[in-house]
């Protein structure tokens, strides 16, 4: 039974680390309707600024900051090239355009930084903690406290500043609140900067598990399916939705992996996804708007 | 002018229907296929055979399977290259499972199977719509290729996995040398384009589109939603199978189930974005310009002095190159190089005329 | 108050106390009218007083939570968009809902859909009665097309046509799926004096040449009260009106739903 | 006519291009390059050609060949099959009148691809540590080379360690041994063979897929602390490998009982894990260094000439540059072998195949090249295209690599009969009639 709880527990606590990717994405959605594939190359470009300028010899706190600078120019640049031009276009539109916004941000951090592998020591031990009976990551619960200081900064953000009221306007009724003088190029560079914001958290936190490499880009892919439980629109359904990914895909592949082979990790979550939607098709937490004719 | 269409009217309905109504277009379109046939396997060498026009055809037609059913029937899918493998790999084994049947059938056996899985993955397009259907096309990119991978049968117990095509023959003679392989691939992609004209244009076709462009009203004036998109589903499937299966047998020569992973299925889409949704052209076009535009990249690179780029930044800048194409073609012309090629014609057909 | 059912003998569409709501808001309440074969109905009322959602009932865009639908002697509990289809019943939408990134002639030609006997597989391959059933179909789509002048557009695609053409094109889509009802949600909105007089004319013509029973839509009295046989009044999801013109104009309840005196 | 158009201007591109800027390049012996240099394997790609590149320009400066100058040219694959194939076809019919030697593209995905291309257009095909198995069997195999190591021996060879380590191969009767393979073609290859071993041996083998490409290992290593196994084999690719380390610390599992194969062996695969890292044990067919005359010889005549081609110098003498370092000693030395038979002068790959074919490296020899104890003795012959098959492993200090033991042996003999087997399937699939080994010469 310990070992029952040891996985569900380790689960959960990988997918708060889907989760934390999955937030980019369900900001941008909220404010501009863009299903951001290119989240996944953005939390790449992030970990390898912050860890190129590290071995460069830049202090942690300034590495940070000229990062999250970068994120904000990259933001800025994308709201002018990409989203401006194409307003008003359908959401699938936008959405291949994000592909196409991927491969560049691929292409430029490679090209900028190179391709070697780098390691990132957050000075974090992770040596496991032993907690009656069983073994939890010191690291996986850093994470899982970050990411929930994250959610909190995040709320807060929304719930106390101008900007983010108005980017609740935006998200709830973008006509109203452009009627009311919202400026929505503003708030979509916003949310864009934001989102690299939780892209370099999670970039580095990622960076920090895997080394920071190409492969960063592919966590998006563990991200997906986190949307589609939690719903694109909620920041509490990409956590819950996190979780329930993270703990069901330990789970199936402890105890269901043995009968057909293991290795079920890829394909689990997204069969699991279309099962909610079979039953839910907006997600847990999404709303179905009424088709109007 | 280059197009007299004096004199040429439509005086019955069978004419006006047809593929090409004017008289110069038949005619361009015969003497290309008779180039194409007739002089390429001359013109050609290896490495044009080989490493172009080969995948070019092949990336054509997998173009093709998706445009029916992203370009046409309006359902975006990110599990193209999970339909191709299944194709590749349910012709493998139908070749060397049952001695003795034809190539052709074999191929169009491995279509069927694609098409099955297909449909099986389509079945959630009727509750899920939009991006959470993506969900439904990677469930099937993910799970095809870790079944291929995970079941050795399908790979005729190979310890690698690999499978590696047998010989190219159809009724007798050999297609393996080069020339044969593009030939053979040729006359399967004519067939199925023209399989696919016929789709587009008929009752099915104008019910994809009518989907695709407003479901609520498709449904409205009787057209059965399930149906219409399971069936793009299927026939999507059936033609990227069939890609898959001439990637693997007369490309390739061998292939994995990793050869068709996401990137692959992000490849397919490229060439529609760029050739054209909803363009049977453009699908030629959009192909072109992905097996192309990278070796000509590669080789302009080659052009400059040996040490002020090296090679991996020109993948580099390949690639900010291409998602920037993307970009702004989705931006300047959303309807692809087809459109381009459009207009081209429609000034051509006035031409010297300037209105 | 006015809730009397107009006598007429085996009506075509007869709607049984339907009663719709959207979480929680009512749209529709308790509506019970019906309509002869034959007749031009109108339902008239206020913004929001329920007429799209009862055409979209009628047609099974939405399902009634209560009521009985009949149609041709047949009662049901709630219909399916492809079954209104497949019974003779087409419409055309407030915001038009065209297909709009084909041709006009395709466009018609979709209404046709359900008279296509040869699978999809025979189409595919061009094999058999295709080329005779395609030849069939573009003769009757080009009747239809004929009928609304709307020939010099026909290999135009409809998004880019004007927005008075585009409700032309929807008319002819439904019309050419030969439809024993007709169900069109403000046919004339947005329309000049002189494209209502055409749009007018149209609709009368169908209804005469081919026997069609129309229910519409549409806010322009002075159209409502020229053109149909039979208007039915609603506002806040209740019918306050039902009968001939000319009796429901002398209707207390309507003018008073229409001069503002209740609100 | 647009399309025709265009895709005549492309063509007429390319062609230009590829014919252009043609420098005279007679008498002179051509390597194609199939590298990666970006995507997700480019720390691989970027070492090995790099060590390559490296040695050949070292033989260069040091007068070539018997005279017979070496040049080469890159086409980048990105790891990516049809890339590789394309760069095969561009490459494979030299450069500017230099005739190509052999492909080397260090990618099971394009070598298979190009396998059957290798014996039509009869250009030896090199896949050195990696590559089918069964080519092992150059009777069905005359142009295919895995040499040093197939992935067989390279199980074989651990399994023989954890042995020793052991006390002796009896002993590993009742061990419990883990392999936690990449979940791909590459990965599941040698499960057959290490199923057989843990029959023969006796020892309790679990085999764990982790799906590609590997980020995510918890409930895999959840099973492992459960098991409790005396050992764990890391068949690992990419980032697997450090996500791996790092997830055995995280479930308490010490490194210094996870053994690596030989894509799991390098800087690249150990670093990033950081202090997780600290004890990892691996198989190598080389050591690291830098100390070896001729990595001393590269230094003095290519790097500190500013000719190097590492863009990051702190790369030099890393496992996956000395690896291309010593895949170019044994290109080098069939080019040398097959002059001796065919004369000094630049030679067809059907005749650097026969080089390759009779390739015979002793101690002799290897201090000769510099190279004792960074190249394995080596012997081919027409029926072992493999040739070497010992490994010798290493242990991750945290900073480097330090070798652990001497070289250890595969059970060749032990092995050759699967690999037999599997040739012969595949000679039959394919319509291959097999040379005779014995007239071979």
């Amino acid at each position: 039974m310990d070992f029952f709880f040891e996985v569900l527990i380790g689960g959960l606590l990988a997918g708060v680390m889907y989760a934390l990717v999955a937030i980019g994405f369900v900001l941008i959605y909220k404010a501009s309707g863009v299903f951001n594939f290119a989240q996944g190359a953005m939390v790449l470009f992030s970990a390898l600024t912050f860890v190129s300028l590290l071995e460069r010899g830049l202090p942690f706190w300034l590495a940070f900051v000229l990062t999250l600078a970068a994120m904000v120019l990259l933001a800025l640049a994308v709201e002018r090239v990409v989203l401006r031009p194409l307003v008003n276009r359908s959401p699938i539109t936008l959405f291949m355009a994000t592909l196409g916004l991927s491969y560049m941000i691929e292409g430029f951090a490679q090209a900028l930084w190179g391709a070697q592998v780098h390691g990132l020591e957050l000075g974090i031990s992770d040596e496991p903690l032993a907690v009656g009976g069983m073994l939890l990551s010191s690291f996986d619960l850093f994470a899982a406290a970050t990411a929930a200081l994250l959610v909190l900064v995040l709320s807060l953000l929304f719930s106390k500043t101008r900007i983010g009221l108005s980017l609740r306007a935006v998200a709830d009724d973008p006509v109203a609140a452009l009627a009311v003088g919202i400026r929505l190029q503003r708030i979509w560079a916003v949310v864009w900067a934001v989102a690299g914001f939780v892209g370099l958290v999670a970039g580095l936190l990622w960076g920090a598990r895997l080394g920071v490499q190409f492969s960063l880009s592919l966590i998006v892919l563990k991200a997906l399916p986190v949307l589609i439980i939690g719903g694109f629109t909620s920041i509490s359904g990409a956590i819950v939705g996190g979780l329930i990914i993270g703990a069901s895909e330990k789970l199936a592949e402890v105890y269901l992996g043995p009968f057909v082979g293991g290795g079920i990790e890829n394909w689990f979550p997204y069969v699991l996804a279309l099962l909610f939607l079979l039953v839910r098709p907006a997600g847990l937490f999404g709303e179905r708007a009424i088709e109007r004719v | 002018m280059l197009y007299n269409e004096a004199g040429q009217f439509s005086t019955r309905y069978a004419q006006d229907r047809r593929v090409f109504r004017l008289r110069q277009d038949r005619h361009a379109l015969l003497a290309l296929l008779l180039f194409a046939f007739v002089a390429v396997p001359y013109l050609g060498n290896d490495y044009w055979f080989s490493a172009i026009l080969i995948p070019f055809l092949v990336l054509s037609l997998a173009g093709l399977g998706l445009n029916l059913l992203t370009g046409y029937a309006g359902q975006l899918s990110l599990g193209s290259a999970a339909f191709m493998a299944v194709g590749a790999f349910a012709t493998y084994n139908f070749e060397l499972r049952v001695p003795g049947l034809p190539l052709l059938l074999s191929l169009a056996l491995g279509g069927v199977c694609a098409a099955l899985t297909a449909l099986l993955f389509g079945l959630p397009s009727l509750r899920i719509k939009g991006f959470y259907l993506l969900v439904s096309t990677l469930a099937a990119q993910f799970f095809v290729q870790w079944a291929l991978t995970k079941f050795s049968w399908f790979s005729n117990d190979s310890a690698s996995g690999v499978i590696s095509a047998p010989p190219l023959q159809l009724m007798g003679v050999d297609f393996s040398s080069p020339a044969g392989r593009y030939l053979f691939t040729l006359g399967v992609v004519v067939v199925l384009f023209w399989l696919g004209k016929n789709l587009v244009r008929s009752e099915l076709g104008r019910n994809w589109m009518a989907v695709r462009d407003m479901d609520t009203a498709a449904a409205v004036i009787g057209i059965p939603l399930l149906k219409t998109k399971l069936l793009a589903f299927a026939i999507s499937g059936f033609f990227l199978g069939i890609a898959g299966a001439l990637w693997a047998f007369t490309y390739l020569g061998t292939v994995e189930p990793h050869g068709f992973d996401l990137n692959r299925s992000f490849q397919v889409l490229f060439i529609i974005i760029i050739g054209g949704l909803g363009s049977l052209l453009g699908n030629f076009l959009g192909a072109a310009f992905i097996v192309l535009f990278p070796i000509l990249l590669s080789n302009l690179a080659g052009l400059l002095p040996a040490g002020l780029i090296d090679a991996g930044q020109v993948e580099n800048l390949q690639k900010m190159v291409f998602g920037a194409l993307i970009i702004l073609f989705l931006i300047k012309e959303p309807e692809g190089l087809a459109r381009l090629w459009q207009r081209f014609r429609e000034r051509a057909r006035r031409w010297p005329l300037r209105y | 108050m006015s809730t009397r059912h107009s006598a007429v003998p085996a009506p075509l569409l007869a709607l049984d106390n339907i009663s719709l709501s959207f979480k929680g808001v009512t749209a529709v309440a308790g509506i019970s009218f019906s309509v002869a074969p034959g007749e031009i109905c109108a339902l008239i009322g206020p913004n929001g007083a329920g007429k799209s959602s009862l055409l979209n009932v009628i047609n099974g865009v939405y399902q009634a939570q209560e009521g009985r639908i009949h149609f041709a002697g047949q009662v049901q509990r709630r219909m399916r968009p492809h079954d209104a289809a497949q019974r003779g019943i087409a419409r055309t939408f407030q915001n038009i809902a065209l297909f709009k990134g084909m041709t006009v002639l395709d466009n018609v030609l979709t209404g046709r859909n359900l008279k296509r006997r040869s699978s999809w597989l025979e189409q595919a391959l061009r094999v058999g009665r295709v080329a005779a059933e395609d030849d069939l179909q573009r003769e009757a789509a080009e009747r239809v097309i004929a009928f609304l002048q709307i020939q010099p557009w026909r290999d135009a695609i409809v998004g880019t046509l004007p927005y008075g053409l585009q409700k032309r094109v929807e008319l002819a889509r439904a019309l050419a799926a030969e439809p024993t009802l007709l169900l069109l949600d403000e046919p004339m909105a947005g329309m000049n004096a002189e494209e209502k007089a055409q749009m007018s004319r149209f609709i009368v013509d169908i209804n005469r040449e081919f026997g069609t029973t129309v229910v519409l839509i549409e806010h322009d009295i002075g159209v409502v009260m020229g053109i149909s046989h039979h208007v039915v009044v609603l506002d806040y999801g209740r019918k306050i009106g039902d009968g001939p013109p000319d009796q429901v104009r002398q209707n207390p309840d309507v003018i008073a739903a229409y001069l503002g005196t209740r609100h | 006519m647009f399309k025709r158009s265009l895709l005549s201007s492309l063509a007429l591109a390319v062609s230009l291009s590829a014919t252009a800027f043609i420098a005279k390049a007679d008498g002179e012996q051509y390597f194609p390059l199939q590298s990666y240099r970006v995507g997700p394997y480019a720390a691989g790609g970027t070492g090995f050609f790099g060590g390559f590149i490296d040695y050949l320009k070292y033989v260069n400066a040091n007068g070539g060949v018997n005279g017979v100058k070496l040049t080469w040219s890159e086409c980048e694959t990105e790891y990516v099959v049809e890339k590789g194939v394309e760069c095969y076809e561009r490459l494979k019919n030299g450069l500017n009148g230099a005739p190509a030697a052999a492909t080397n593209p260090l990618s099971v995905g394009i070598a298979y691809a190009t396998l059957d291309r290798s014996t039509a257009d009869k250009l030896p095909l090199i896949t050195i540590n990696h590559g089918r198995t069964d080519s092992t069997d150059g009777s069905v195999f005359p142009y295919a080379f895995p040499l040093q190591l197939n992935p067989y021996s390279e199980v074989s060879a651990i399994i023989n360690y954890i042995g020793q380590q052991s006390g002796g191969l009896d002993k590993l009767s009742g061990k419990k041994i883990v392999t936690l393979y990449h979940g791909s073609p590459y990965g599941k290859e040698t499960n057959e063979v290490l199923q057989a071993l843990a029959d023969k041996y006796g020892f309790s083998l679990t085999l764990l897929e982790v799906p590609h490409p590997g980020n995510e290992q918890q409930s895999q290593w959840l099973n492992i602390r459960r098991a409790k196994p005396d050992w764990v084999i890391l068949r690992g690719w990419g980032v697997m490998n450090p996500v791996a380390l790092k997830s055995a610390q995280k479930v308490g599992f010490p490194a210094d009982r996870i053994i690596g194969n030989i894509w799991s062996n390098s800087e690249e695969d150990a670093a990033p894990a950081g202090a997780a890292a600290k004890g990892f044990i691996s198989i190598t067919t080389h050591p690291s260094g830098t100390t070896f005359p001729v990595t001393q010889g590269i230094k003095k005549d290519v790097i500190d000439a500013g000719h190097g081609d590492l863009a990051d110098p702190k790369r030099f003498g890393t496992v996956y540059y000395n690896l291309g370092v010593v895949n170019g000693i044994l290109n080098v030395e069939a080019v040398r072998l097959a002059q001796e038979k065919y004369g000094h002068k630049p030679l067809t790959g059907e005749q650097v195949r026969w080089g390759f074919e009779h390739l015979k490296l002793d101690d002799a020899r290897l201090k000769e090249l510099g190279a004792l104890g960074l190249v394995q003795p080596l012997q081919l012959s027409c029926s072992d295209h493999e040739g070497g098959g010992a490994v010798r492993f290493q242990q991750w200090d945290g900073e480097k690599w330090n070798l652990i033991s001497d070289w250890v042996q595969a059970d060749r003999a032990l092995l050759r009969p699967i690999i037999e087997a599997s040739a012969q399937k595949y000679a039959k699939e394919k319509g291959i009639t097999p040379r005779d080994c014995s007239q071979a010469s």
